[in-house]
């Protein structure tokens, strides 16, 4: 396995991926307007494709390119799935404040 | 000839202004009579048995004008009318420089005959003449005791009132005479309400004619079963008729009611030397012309009225084959609209139009449409009118433009020289 | 129209098919009118009667030979009348085509274009086209009939209306038809100016565009007129009126058809004319404040807040005897009953509206309405006649001489007005000249001297007859101040409350400094009081006064605060009038940007002071209460109401006398260019014994010297009426203020200058 | 629906008309260059006429004013001083505006004057940047004080126009020479005509 | 090295932005910026099909899905008030935590013995060059043969969300052409007048 | 490097140029499709209209209104102009005769390239139209964004019935694989699908629904002005411009010769391709009326999107055959 590609060592590679990843979770997690919640998540994603693809580049396998692959896709799916939520939440609530809306509360 | 001589009797013959003359001729007696012997109610009674009607022109019984006075203790007046200045009439002028104190006469047995302590003579203002001879008439009576207060000494009152006009012809009629006794513009009153209710200064008042009061003193010396026995059914008595046109003789003429007119041109002189009759105006400027067909009628106020025309004052106008009847025409309308008082409109703007119009015609210049114009608007503005002048407008102009249309289609202009 | 007319006073006919009942003597004319036929008429009128001179309104009468006109033809039992058909038709359209012969078609040119009656029953009536081939008769136009009055000779139809109204109903006799026949025309008779009080209600009258004001002249056509229907408020007649509006401006003002009761739709020539100050370039339009001398504009909020902080500090310091509001005649009823109560609010009972020379404008129980004034068998007037006071209340009073009442005039110093009249020296004579038969009689009082008035009432009372009293006032709405409570010992509706100072004591206090605010709202006593030297010292005395005026009037002049206000036409409102009618008032434009109502002037006071202000309504309805409520308990020339002015003292010279003259006064009429010719010059009246005396012609200039002032340039007038010993002077004049002498002092008579001498000179 | 989606021939059918108008010749007119004449009635800017003898024809009646359907119009009338008379007659317009923005070029002004003083010209040009510039007063609407037209006023005292409410003959005084566009009927073009203008 | 630092500063900074950003839409932006550097980071590493999907799928389609419904919620009536953002501090403490001992992972992780390659059939070529490691052949070829099934999956688990969001935000009355509404509101008024007048 | 760089400043003067009398010329043609000449008052024939047009837009006022976000407001129009420009880079005109590409960069994967960044184009357009701060920019936005990713969609499908026919994603390699046939005869249903969704994508009349001046007073750009207005006229044209090359590179042949006629150069049967292509854009505007929203969306989705799968699993059931 390769340590480094054009002089970049990978952990460099790995840390990046995952000081991504928490900023996206630092965001999922303190931000209460659901779309910058679901960009947040969507930052994590790609942190995590981050680390596929130079997981996969490092072991010339693409498999890590496929994971990568279906991840967008299924990040694809989420996302619209997400939104159309938030949208009939807006319609239905007139408010996106995810504490605010707690009506599934129980 | 029946020429008769009642009014005219002694004029032209003795200076009847003379009070001593008069007097002579059983001046007065009738007055002294009437304040002495009898009520004015009997005297009434003998103007209305008498059969008078007015002379001055609409002819209305006398007696009944009078008795329309309303009972009470209102002054009442007499007023008597010598403002003739209708076209053709000349007979109270001649009374009033003739026999002024026949007139006076008539206007003291008058106002005696309505109970009247004040009568009034309005005299027209180019009178000077009658006017200076009349006032000295009545200085005479005053001073021989017949005008004044406590007449022939039984109390009753009598004060005549000379009043002048200033020259105008609608004060011949008798609100518009009241109006200029008044002071005021003369110019004819609304009627109702009429001078018998309220006249002069807002009382009871009668109007009466030169001629009309003469008569009564012939009516009361002979009585008036006299003065009806002449005359026809409904026109009795005697009248004054001016005669003048294309006669030989013109001048006044005191005739029986009921006389034909073929007579009355004879008693005149009949007419030149080789002329024909074209047409007769029986009654003064207002009235319309009777033509040679009615020559045998007698005239009377229901013949005259019958034949299209009136009797009037009796101003009686020959009209031979030389007369050029749209300058009549035009010289009788430039008259009525020259005398409107322009009160009402139809007279005001009707006459002064229809003067317009005829001036053209008299210096050629008429036209085509003028013909039915003039039909139409003197026809329509007839009866319009709060007086009788604006309808004296139409009758002669209409019987003339009815007979001799051809007199005036000879000035309508046909071509118009292209300039 | 008080009872139902009995039975046999009913008169059963048919017009156009339709059967009418309607009283005895009505005329075909007013009959039609009942059944909204219109029958088209140009001489008649419903106030001047028939004349029959048109012979317009041509009916058609079953049974009568000729067309009738409608306009003379009483209803008869039975009658069947006819206002269409072919003839009737036939005989107007000839009317109308007759009519026309001579009239110019200049209907474009013609300030009636749009509301003549020819015009409008040429189109009703006419044939539309004439055989007219000739050219139409030429007439002057433009013929200057007097001060107000503009006659077009070529449009007059002849109707005479005016010259009926001139002698009918003004009673004036000026105007005449002069010539004949087609060249007959409106003239005066003596050829002078045409003018009196009431000339321009011939404009009016005419149907046609003959008779047109100076003022209205080509200024508009009337369908752009906005026309408003107000009560007019110049003087305490209150004559209903129509306000015609066009771009901001008073164009004229016009009678309404109908008021019988007030105005007997006709206007005087003050009420009628005087319109022009409405947009008058001399208008203040923002609060002035005087700072060092000189006025500063300043804005409403901070004259506002200046005015209440002066009140506050005045009631602080002194409480509230120190603060004073006078005025009220100018105000409408909801004007001055915010100013009463806003007063009360505070403590403060130095109220007034007696700023001029009027003590007193409810005559008291037994004061009668104009219509009953008609009726009167006599008339009295004691103090000045209406004639100049109250105009249109004068016109009442001719009705009535004109219907056989005796009009006696008790120790008059007026000039003799044109109608039958006896002036006698004094009280009892006046009752000796009362026939015996007379059981109406109506005392008219100018307001002024109520020992003279109590005089004359208790005089003139009777068992067995009807004594109506009047006061005809110098302000519009006097009678309505007194009823909301612009009075120092009364509150809204009568109700007696806590006396304050009368105007004569407010001028004592201020005088002695103790005065800290005065308020006037719509007054200019500097120029109106009887004592004007007195009134002007008591003004400047006063700490802080403020002024609610239109124009820089006298008083302004004096004030440290002035407030552009609202004039009669740019207000609604009521007023009460001198026979106790309410009368409402509306709005004919809006008041220049920056002026405000008096009422809104008030209630931002009372604001800034910040009194509870009662709501619209109820000022609204204590309005009303108010206004309706009977001066139960008020004499005739009652005491409360004499004030303490003294009888100055005797000594030589001549007694000056003031009378008022209708266009003379300050403020709108001072302020209105367009009546300039119609003010009345500063003149001095001298009786023939003293004029020969002091060798005075008319038409000398002369100047009155009195305790306490002069009275410079008047126009001598030798008048004959007046006792010797008397000069007449008129009040209110700008120029010549009547005020700068104490009335009924003695004058001498100085500086005389010959006319002859001046010309010459 | 389907049928106007699959509507696939008139689309063709559209595309080929348009296609075909590519070479069809252009009415345009090159208007600067090239100005279109105008028929003599045609309704453009207004102007206000004379008499012959150079009175002018407005009377200030407002008989304009009051027709106008855009109330456009503002007429301020005075009286004429006896001795220098503005128009015949007694009234005379102190102030005539029109708002030729508010104008709808109806022409009813036209039709109500009753001595033709108002009339509308071929002129039709009268573009400008403020919006004030088209209230148009009388010193703009009046024509030269010696372009009157039609027989002057009759000379009676204070008389009427004596065609008063005839029409005249000519409707325009528009002349080449003192600025007005040369539109109205006998005058030369200054441009020929090109293209289908002609 | 240079590439890489400065490539890792842009997608710290942009992701710290879109983490922080006030309105949504600066979060799109940066976001997007974020993707763009991601999408280099792809080329660099060899991922051509990758980083080109990258853009096509996320900024293009997934992002534009955010912006378009930023933009639907703006165009609502109500504008859209948040309270204050949470930051819970123990989470927060917790992920800071982690975050740490994530990169010490990975560092001690890039320390361990290396592992033989498993390679696939690609060789490692220049990017845009085809049949190289991550490019399309290649790609291809693994997606649709040796990884088919999971790619099978994948598609399901696309037509549930895409029924899903049908479902959810869809609107699922049935769709009536304005036309005929209107004639059905006419019928139901005129019947209701009907019942009315009995 | 300096060779891409020179290429590239080359490109962009073609580029520009071509924008400039691409507008100047539709004018032209709708004004005689329209009975009207056109603009013809600058310079002859109106041929420095252009020019005029650009000193007005480069005078002209630059509006930021009060509402508006003003960072987002003024990067959209330089995202529309930059990814516009951006896709040039690989956009090939024509070949060498040892096949390599006349272009600036050849890349394998070029036609995915090129739909990335058309993908980001509509962050011009929709960030433009939200970031005014109002409402017809916003309704444009909101428009622009669902019809471009409705019809983004079947235009890949249209694609992918070329690639697979051509067995590359290089654009260089598609074009030789027309050498025989074009593809717009084997593939003429995707072709259609491409010509309408290429319309749509460039926001073009009858789917300019995103501007519909007569609805949304010029839609997303409403509230620019100026030069930021001008940047989204340029990416407009030179979008057109785009497409045009994309049709005429994948349907077209590309710059091969028709009819073996050879002699003349490729790069002009290329330039005459795109400019047919062009002026059809032109034409279609000065035809058709604008389509109702939810017809477009309706017709993209339900009509479009079925059509290209059905063509797509058509051309893979022949491909595999073959």
């Amino acid at each position: 396995m390769a340590t480094s590609f054009a002089g970049v060592p990978i952990f460099y590679y790995e840390a990046l991926a995952s000081i991504l990843f928490f900023i996206g979770l630092t965001g999922a997690i303190a931000r209460r307007n659901p779309l910058v919640m679901l960009m947040s998540i969507e930052l994590m994603f790609n942190a995590a494709n981050l680390a596929f693809i130079v997981f996969a580049r490092a072991w010339l396998n693409n498999a890590g390119q496929i994971f990568a692959f279906l991840v967008i896709t299924v990040a694809a799916a989420e996302a619209a799935i997400a939104l159309a939520i938030v949208v009939v939440v807006f319609r239905f609530a007139q408010q996106v404040d995810v504490d605010e809306v707690r009506v599934l509360h129980g | 000839m029946p020429v008769v001589k009642v009014l005219t009797d002694g004029i032209g013959e003795v200076d009847l202004t003379d009070i001593a003359i008069y007097r002579q001729r059983d001046g007065y007696r009738q007055w002294e009579r009437a304040v002495r012997e009898l009520k004015s109610s009997e005297v009434l009674e003998m103007a209305d048995r008498s059969g008078l009607r007015g002379r001055g022109g609409a002819g209305f019984p006398t007696g009944k004008k009078w008795s329309f006075l309303p009972a009470g203790d209102k002054p009442r007046y007499l007023v008597c009318n010598c403002d003739e200045a209708e076209p053709g009439t000349f007979k109270d002028h001649m009374l009033l420089e003739r026999a002024p104190h026949l007139v006076l006469e008539g206007i003291l047995l008058g106002a005696y005959g309505i109970g009247s302590h004040h009568a009034f003579i309005y005299i027209r203002g180019e009178f000077k003449r009658g006017y200076e001879i009349f006032s000295r008439a009545l200085e005479e009576a005053r001073a021989a005791g017949f005008v004044g207060k406590n007449l022939f000494g039984t109390g009753y009152d009598l004060e005549v009132t000379i009043h002048r006009g200033a020259g105008a012809y609608i004060c011949g009629e008798e609100t518009a005479l009241l109006n200029s006794l008044e002071g005021k513009r003369g110019e004819p009153r609304l009627k109702p309400p009429f001078p018998a209710i309220a006249g002069l200064y807002g009382m009871p008042t009668v109007v009466n004619n030169v001629e009309t009061l003469a008569y009564l003193v012939s009516i009361l010396r002979n009585g008036p079963e006299w003065f009806a026995a002449v005359g026809t059914e409904r026109s009795k008595g005697y009248k004054i008729i001016s005669i003048s046109g294309h006669v030989r003789k013109p001048g006044n003429y005191e005739v029986p009611l009921g006389t034909t007119v073929r007579e009355l041109i004879e008693i005149a002189g009949g007419l030149r030397e080789g002329r024909t009759l074209r047409a007769v105006q029986p009654g003064g400027g207002s009235s319309a012309c009777i033509f040679e067909e009615h020559l045998d009628l007698p005239y009377d106020y229901e013949s005259m009225a019958k034949a299209g025309s009136m009797l009037g004052s009796g101003a009686f106008v020959v009209f031979d084959d030389t007369t050029d009847f749209v300058k009549c025409a035009f010289n009788l309308v430039r008259f009525f609209a020259h005398e409107s008082c322009g009160q009402c409109t139809p007279c005001r703007e009707g006459g002064h139009w229809l003067e317009t119009v005829l001036h053209r015609f008299v210096e050629g210049r008429g036209l085509e449409s003028d013909l039915a114009m003039m039909r139409r608007v003197s026809s329509t503005i007839t009866g319009l009118n709060l007086c009788a002048l604006g309808d004296s407008i139409e009758p002669f102009l209409k019987s003339v433009l009815q007979r001799f249309p051809e007199q005036f289609e000879a000035r309508v202009l046909r071509e118009v020289a292209s300039a | 129209m008080s009872s139902a007319p009995a039975t046999s006073d009913l008169v059963n006919l048919t017009i156009d098919g339709v059967p009418v009942q309607v009283r005895k003597g009505t005329l075909l004319v007013e009959a039609a009118k009942l059944i909204k036929q219109e029958i088209p008429v140009y001489c008649y009128h419903t106030k001047l009667g028939p004349a029959g001179l048109c012979r317009v309104c041509l009916v058609e009468v079953e049974g009568m030979p000729k067309l009738q006109i409608g306009c003379n033809t009483p209803v008869a039992e039975g009658m069947v009348v006819r206002t269409r058909g072919e003839s009737v038709e036939k005989g107007r359209a000839m009317v109308l085509e007759l009519l026309l012969v001579n009239h110019p078609l200049d209907c474009p040119i013609c300030d009636k274009g749009g509301e003549c009656d020819l015009q409008d029953y040429a189109m009703a009536y006419g044939r539309g086209s004439s055989d007219l081939a000739d050219p139409k008769t030429s007439k002057p136009k433009a013929v200057d009939l007097g001060p107000t009055i503009v006659l077009d000779e070529e449009r007059c139809v002849v109707c005479q209306r005016c010259v009926r109204f001139d002698d009918l109903i003004a009673g004036e006799r000026q105007l005449v038809l002069k010539d004949r026949g087609h060249r007959d025309m409106i003239a005066t008779a003596t050829g002078d100016p045409y003018r009196h009080n009431f000339t321009g209600n011939v404009t009016e009258l005419c149907p046609v565009g003959a008779l047109t004001s100076k003022t209205y002249r080509f200024k508009s056509r009337p369908w752009d007129l906005k026309r408003t229907e107000t009560s007019c408020t110049q003087c305490s007649v209150g004559c209903r009126m129509n306000v015609d509006v066009r771009r901001e401006t008073v164009l004229r003002t016009m009678s309404v058809e109908g008021d019988d009761a007030v105005s007997d739709w006709w206007l005087c020539d003050r009420g009628r004319y005087n319109v022009g100050y409405v947009d008058a370039p001399g208008r203040i339009t923002q609060p002035l404040l005087r700072r060092d001398g000189t006025f500063v504009q300043i804005g409403w909020d901070d004259a506002f807040a200046i005015w209440a902080k002066a009140i506050r500090a005045a009631l602080d310091a002194r409480g509230p005897e120190s603060i004073a509001a006078l005025g009220g005649g100018r105000l409408t009823n909801e004007e001055a009953y915010l100013l009463a109560r806003s007063m009360r609010e505070l403590g403060a009972k130095n109220i007034d509206w007696r700023t001029g020379r009027q003590r007193q404008a409810t005559p008291g129980s037994s004061g009668g309405t104009l219509l009953d004034l008609e009726r009167a068998g006599a008339i009295v007037t004691v103090g000045e006649s209406p004639a100049q006071l109250a105009p249109v209340m004068d016109l009442r009073v001719r009705k009535a001489v004109r219907h056989g009442a005796r009009y006696i005039r008790v120790a008059s110093h007026e000039a003799p007005p044109t109608m039958r009249h006896h002036d006698v020296p004094d009280v009892a004579a006046a009752a000796a000249a009362i026939p015996a038969n007379v059981t109406r009689v109506a005392l008219i009082w100018d307001g002024v001297d109520s020992t003279l008035a109590r005089a004359a009432f208790a005089a003139l009372e009777r068992d067995g007859r009807t004594l109506l009293t009047y006061i005809s006032g110098e302000q519009g709405n006097a009678r309505g101040a007194e009823a909301m409570g612009v009075l120092p010992f009364s509150g809204p509706g009568y109700h007696v409350a806590d006396t304050g100072r009368d105007f004569d004591g407010i001028c004592a206090d201020a005088l002695a400094g103790k005065i800290d605010v005065l308020s006037i709202f719509g007054a200019n006593p500097a120029l109106n009081a009887a004592d004007g030297a007195r009134v002007r010292g008591a003004l400047q005395a006063v700490g802080f006064l403020v002024v609610t005026e239109l124009f820089m009037t006298e008083t302004a002049k004096m004030a440290t605060l002035v407030l552009p206000a609202a004039g009669a036409f740019e207000k609604s409102g009521s007023i009460v009038n001198l026979a106790g009618d309410v009368l409402p008032t509306a709005a004919a434009l809006a008041p220049p940007g920056g002026v405000l109502s008096d009422f809104e002037i008030v209630a931002g006071l009372a604001r800034a002071l910040e009194i509870a202000l009662p709501d619209t309504e109820e000022i609204e309805r204590a309005t009303i209460a108010a206004a309706a409520a009977l001066p139960v308990g008020i004499a005739f020339g009652d005491e409360r109401f004499a004030g303490t002015a003294k009888e100055p003292a005797l000594g030589d010279g001549l007694r000056l006398r003031v009378t008022h003259h209708a266009f003379a006064g300050g403020g709108t009429l001072a302020n209105d260019e367009r009546i300039a010719t119609l003010r009345p010059l500063p003149e001095a009246a001298f009786s023939r014994a003293d004029a020969e005396r002091l060798g005075i012609r008319t038409g000398d200039y002369v100047d009155l010297v009195g305790p306490g002032g002069t009275m410079h340039d008047l126009l001598a007038e030798v008048r004959e009426s007046l006792a010797p010993g008397e000069v007449v002077t008129i009040a209110g004049l700008a120029d010549a203020p009547a005020n700068a002498l104490a009335e009924r002092s003695r004058v001498r008579v100085e500086n005389v200058r010959h006319a002859d001498a001046l010309v010459e000179a | 629906m389907r049928k106007h989606l699959f509507n696939v021939g008139a689309i063709l059918q559209g595309l080929g008309i348009t296609f075909k108008y590519m070479f069809v010749r252009r009415p345009t007119i090159e208007y600067p260059s090239i100005k279109k004449q105008h028929a003599p009635r045609f309704h453009g800017l207004h102007e206000l006429r004379r008499y012959a003898d150079g009175k002018e024809r407005c009377i200030g009646c407002e008989l304009c004013s009051s027709a106008c359907p855009a109330n456009a119009i503002t007429v301020i009338g005075a009286e004429n001083a006896p001795d220098a008379r503005v128009s015949p007659g007694e009234r005379h317009a102190a102030s005539y505006e029109i708002d030729e923005l508010r104008c709808i070029f109806c022409g009813l002004c036209e039709e109500a004057c009753p001595t033709d003083a108002i009339v509308l010209t071929p002129r039709f040009e009268m573009a400008d940047y403020r919006r004030g510039a088209f209230v148009y007063s009388k010193d703009r609407l009046l024509v030269p004080s010696d372009a009157g037209v039609g027989t002057p006023p009759d000379e009676r005292p204070n008389g009427i126009p004596a065609d008063l409410g005839r029409v005249a003959e000519v409707k325009s005084t528009m002349n080449v020479d003192r600025g007005y566009s040369a539109t109205h009927r006998g005058e030369v073009l200054k441009t020929e005509r090109k293209g289908l203008a002609g | 090295m240079i590439p890489f630092w400065i490539i890792a500063a842009v997608l710290i900074v942009s992701a710290l932005w879109t983490v922080t950003a006030r309105k949504p839409i600066y979060s799109v932006v940066s976001l997007l910026l974020n993707f763009a550097a991601l999408a280099t980071t792809y080329l660099i590493l060899h991922a051509e099909f990758l980083a080109v999907m990258q853009i096509i799928v996320y900024s293009g389609a997934i992002l534009m899905l955010f912006v378009f419904v930023i933009a639907l919620l703006n165009s609502g009536i109500a504008a859209v008030v948040l309270g204050r953002d949470r930051v819970p501090v123990a989470p927060a403490a917790a992920a800071a935590l982690a975050a740490v001992a994530f990169v010490a992972t990975a560092i001690a992780a890039a320390h361990a013995p290396a592992i033989a390659p498993i390679a696939t059939h690609s060789p490692l070529g220049a990017v845009g060059r085809g049949n190289v490691f991550g490019s399309i052949g290649d790609f291809g070829q693994a997606l649709f043969l040796s990884r088919l099934l999971p790619f099978e999956i994948t598609a399901l688990i696309l037509m549930v969300a895409v029924v899903g969001v049908v479902l959810l935000a869809g609107d699922l009355t049935p769709y009536v052409p304005t036309r005929r509404r209107a004639e059905q509101t006419r019928r139901a008024l005129r019947e209701a007048i009907l019942r009315e007048g009995k | 490097m300096l060779i891409v760089l020179v290429k590239s400043a080359i490109l962009l003067l073609v580029v520009l140029t071509t924008f400039a009398y691409a507008m100047l010329f539709e004018r032209k043609i709708m004004g005689w499709m329209q009975l009207r000449p056109g603009p013809n008052r600058v310079g002859p024939w109106g041929l420095l209209q252009p020019a005029a047009d650009a000193a007005k837009l480069i005078l002209k006022e630059d509006l930021t209104p009060k509402t508006a976000d003003p960072l987002i407001y003024r990067l959209a129009p330089f995202i529309s102009l930059l990814t516009a420009f951006a896709v040039y880079a690989i956009v090939p005109f024509g070949a060498n005769g040892d096949g390599s590409p006349w272009a600036i960069g050849d890349v394998n994967a070029g036609i995915l390239f090129l739909m990335a960044i058309s993908s980001i184009g509509v962050y011009g357009i929709s960030l433009g139209g939200w970031a005014s701060g109002s409402k017809f920019p916003l309704l444009g936005a909101v428009r622009g964004t669902a019809q471009m990713i409705s019809y983004e969609l079947s235009m890949s499908l249209s694609f992918v019935g070329v690639l697979m026919l051509a067995g590359t994603t290089s654009l260089t390699g598609i074009v030789n694989a027309q050498e025989r046939v074009w593809f717009f005869i084997p593939q003429a249903l995707g072709f259609i699908i491409y010509v309408i969704t290429a319309v749509a994508e460039t926001n073009r009349t009858p789917f300019d629904l995103v501007e519909a001046e007569t609805e949304l007073v010029g839609g997303f750009h409403t509230e620019y002005s100026g030069l930021r207005f001008g940047s989204f006229f340029i990416a407009e044209y030179v979008n057109m411009l785009t497409v045009s090359c994309i049709a005429s590179l994948l349907f077209l042949g590309g710059w091969n010769a028709p009819f073996g006629l050879t002699m003349i150069p490729g790069i002009l049967w290329f330039v005459l391709k795109v400019g047919a292509f062009m002026f059809f854009y032109m034409w279609l505007r000065a035809t058709l009326p604008r389509f109702r929203y939810d017809r477009l969306m309706t017709f993209g989705w339900k009509v479009l999107l079925p059509i290209a799968t059905l063509n797509l699993v058509a051309t893979a059931a022949w491909v595999a055959l073959h």
